[in-house]
């Protein structure tokens, strides 16, 4: 099966920068419902910092490229989120450290170093109404694709069903966790700003187009 | 948007700067303006203390770094939490030796950089004890006190623990006694009006002219419930309610109180809301000592005001009672 | 109305009893709850000072009342000059036998009030001697100087004169120090909203959500122009133009500067025009010494902002670092 | 020619209490546009302090009656305008000081009293825009009406009539007093609201009514 090279990664920084620029106000203006409304600007931080850094020429160690753009990511934007995605691109990268590419295999181990990452550092869990509720079943669904031989494309098809299932699924609820959590019942039927950006981070790496229903 | 400012990404960038020329003398920036520290750190054989939050809410967070109060913070964007780096830069220049104290206010973007933050510094020997402030009792129910966001009541912690790192105490003690004016220390506050983000360039959120929201946190999370504006007496009467069934202290014991703006409200309605606040709690036969009414901890130009109660005993009585200078904060 | 209070008849009148429930070991009221004095009035064989005008200014008047700086000031209600009793009320219970100094804003009502003020004192044999803050550079041309309104640079006349009276000094020299700051002292604001006064219910005035009035006075007086409003640092720069000209300081000059919020301007705001008009000055070859940043002069919570400049020598430079303490006001 | 009594001064102190406190909307709006706004408080304040002097028997001297409510005045509404206002009484009732009754040449001197009271305590002069271009040509009207022996009824509308004269006489002048000194030329124009005060409250001692162009 193909593999992932350097610059697609690169490629995927640099789609996921413009991805979350395009949303911003959509992260907005979730995070207002139940938050305090600053998703969009770190949105915008992120997109920032990730797009400085994939101007530079990436260096031949993959794991290494992800691990830093986690590190810019942190200086930029270290809100939740920030620091959550931060955290997680950080644990992806050092699954695959030293690596010149990435076979499918390598992409759903990253993909399950950053569920356990962002769950070991925010301490939520699947449920609570958070990005894991869309990065986990994200990750078991590549994962699973995979094992069922699918290929690449497919797969990650298959992920950001899953994806979008783990966000409507949780929807309903009611958050638990971080400012959403002060809000309580309230949060009910609205959907967890978390969970709309992981959405969009993970279509823009797996470079799939928008939902059009 | 009714603010003095140039580019919205600058404000919190100019603002240090601004501070550091005002107060070269008591402040200095550590690698970075976004990690600010007294002029003297570290100061050797003390235990240090370190904050760190979004900018916004002077003189929390940097406000309190001086002496007999913090020794570093590290500073965020408005309303944002600072990086993981930040904070590390904070810790290892202000570490004189016996090790550094963090406390903030639980929020989760807070929680994570400085448990990252820790961890680095683990790395390097440097000894952290970490001491989360969650005085908001509208933030969540007692049998949930573990969510409670950490809002003005944080003063105090600074305040005492200040006072107990430079009696020499070690990093334990001094970590206790931070713990312990946490233990019997709550607030409630009351929001008027929202304010503005630079960067955002809109209100948080919107408050008809004549409504108010009790328990709002200050970034503008929500309270307990959107209601209309009534009276000073009966807001504070209300305000003084939630925060006596909370604390529960008993007939005859002393407290310290804190009456703060969010920012727009001024100080002659504070005394107002004070007036009433002393009425009610004298009549419940506790004693006053020693009320700071002013602004605290503000959410920069939000109308509003919150009241903490702190129940003293000797000890903490007495690092109350500890002169404290920072450029916000004079006590003699 | 987004303020808390109850009816609006009693603000002034609740807000002083919260404020001697708050700080009774500071402050007094002499006769009547709007006239407020130092506790320990009157200091015998001290020259005394006393101010008042209108509330809403907070600190301005009375939080200048204490240690090293009033020693009384005559309350009116918001925005109101206090009546002539009320000022000869302060007048007799602060009087120490060396004579009281009347230090107070050019406002039409204060004036006559403390002029009547001073009549009735002067037929008990008290000696009065009166000082008019006159600061406001926007509020009339250098030629017509002496119809300039007091704002913020009145704290300095207090400070100044305060520190005189302390060293001993008599009635004559105490004035002359005032007199002497005044002299080197000059204001101005900009307003960005209006204030509500209590018993008006409604806004001073109306001004558009992104325009400014330069040179606006702190009840709302009309300033020299209205406009866009446009950055922290195009406003300071026109501000510290303004200042430099009717002050026209030499190269080589010290002064200390007074960046002061109107009320909802946030700590934040005015850091970042400090940082600008610190960078104007040095670039003049003027030497800046101990700033003061915050709210010293106030109109509720209005958002806003003043400058204030005072030309220093070596005696005003040695009185401005002297102690004080005031509930409002603490410099070690 | 006919005496006015205490009782019938005590009369006049309810009507201006009822009169300013009528008009105090329209005080408020003309000291908005070229003072602080306060005029209409003031006015309710004082209207407020006269109606509670009034409600007390007065002593059988006229001038300590009307002295003293100046007092009142005082006390209850210390702006520019309360001021002056408190001055003007209690100069005028020291000029009848001991009178039980007075005689309209009395009246004459109260208003002269009342007029010189007023520029010396806020050291303005006519033509300056102030209440003093009312209170001075009513004194003089008044004092002219007399002088040619009118009656007292006609003498009163000679001086309200001069005092309305003097009030639009100085509207297109620029004020040179107190607050809207501050406002330069923008009150060229606009009718100064101390004039206005100084109508109201001589319209109500006179007992005449409104103009009705
Ligand atoms: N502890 C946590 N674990 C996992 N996800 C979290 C956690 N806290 C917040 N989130 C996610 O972050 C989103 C909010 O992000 P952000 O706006 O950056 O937070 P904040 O402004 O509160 O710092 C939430 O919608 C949620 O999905
Ligand atoms: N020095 C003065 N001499 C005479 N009249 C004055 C003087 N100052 C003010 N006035 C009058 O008072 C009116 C304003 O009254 P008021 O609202 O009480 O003043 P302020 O609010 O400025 O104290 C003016 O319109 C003017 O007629
Ligand atoms: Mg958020
Ligand atoms: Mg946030
Ligand atoms: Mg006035
Ligand atoms: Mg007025």
């Amino acid at each position: 099966m193909a593999t992932v090279s350097i610059a697609q990664v690169r490629g995927a920084v640099e789609r996921v920068a413009r991805a979350l620029s395009a949303h911003k106000d959509r992260l907005t203006e979730l995070d207002q419902a139940m938050g305090d409304g600053d998703l969009g600007i770190t949105a915008g931080k992120m997109a920032a910092a990730l797009s400085a850094y994939a101007a530079d020429e990436p260096p031949d160690d993959a794991g290494a490229y992800v691990a830093q753009a986690g590190m810019a990511l942190n200086r930029a934007a270290s809100s939740s989120l920030g620091t959550l995605l931060a955290t997680a691109l950080m644990r992806a990268g050092k699954e695959v450290r030293g690596q010149p590419e990435l076979a499918p295999d390598d992409l759903a181990r990253m993909l399950r170093a950053a569920d356990t990452g962002i769950q070991e550092r925010g301490k939520a869990k699947p449920g609570d109404k958070t990005i894991i509720d869309v990065v986990h079943p994200a990750a078991a669904a590549f994962e699973a694709a995979l094992a069922e031989g699918a290929e690449l494309e497919a797969a990650a098809a298959r992920m950001l069903a899953a994806a979008l299932r783990g966000r409507d699924e949780v929807t309903p609820l009611r958050s638990r966790i971080g400012r959403a959590g002060w809000v309580g019942e309230r949060t009910m039927g609205l959907v967890d700003p978390g969970c709309e950006a992981g959405i969009i981070i993970l279509r823009a790496i797996a470079d799939l187009p928008e939902e059009t229903a | 948007m009714r603010k003095l400012l140039n580019d919205p990404n600058d404000y919190v960038t100019e603002m240090l700067d601004g501070l550091l020329k005002a107060h070269p003398d008591q402040l200095a920036s550590a690698e970075d303006v976004h990690a600010i520290v007294r002029a003297d750190a570290p100061v050797q054989g003390k235990v240090a203390l370190a904050t760190g939050g979004g900018s916004g809410h002077l003189p929390v967070f940097l406000g309190y770094v001086g002496s007999g109060m913090l020794d570093g913070c590290a500073v965020g964007d408005v309303f944002q939490s600072p990086s993981a780096e930040q904070m590390l830069a904070v810790t290892r220049r202000i570490h004189g030796g016996k090790g550094v104290l963090y406390v903030y206010g639980n929020y989760g973007g807070d929680v994570m950089n400085f448990d990252m933050a820790a961890e680095m510094a683990d790395l390097e020997d440097i000894r952290v004890e970490t001491v989360l402030v969650k005085d908001d009792v509208a933030s969540a129910p007692p049998a949930e006190a573990d969510r409670r966001r950490g809002v003005a009541g944080m003063v105090y912690a600074f305040k005492l623990a200040g006072a107990k790192a430079d009696q020499g105490a070690d990093l334990d003690e001094v970590a206790a006694i931070a713990r312990k004016t946490l233990a019997h220390t709550r607030t409630i506050g009351v929001a008027l009006s929202p304010c503005t983000v630079p960067q955002a360039g809109k209100p948080t959120f919107t408050i008809g002219e004549s409504e108010m929201e009790i328990g709002m946190g200050i970034h503008g999370e929500p309270g307990m419930q959107r209601e209309q504006l009534a009276s000073a007496d009966a807001v504070t009467e209300r305000m003084v309610a939630a925060l006596l069934e909370d604390l529960a202290p008993a007939s005859g014991d002393t407290l310290t109180i804190m009456l703060n703006s969010l920012g727009a409200t001024p100080h002659e309605e504070l005394y107002i809301m004070y007036r009433k606040a002393y009425d009610l709690l004298e009549a419940q036969g506790l004693k006053l000592h020693r009320p700071y009414i002013g602004r605290f901890a503000t959410s920069m130009e939000m109308a509003g005001a919150s009241i903490t109660l702190l129940r003293l005993d000797d000890e903490l009585k007495s690092l109350l009672d500890a002169p404290a200078h920072t450029p916000f904060f004079v006590q003699r």
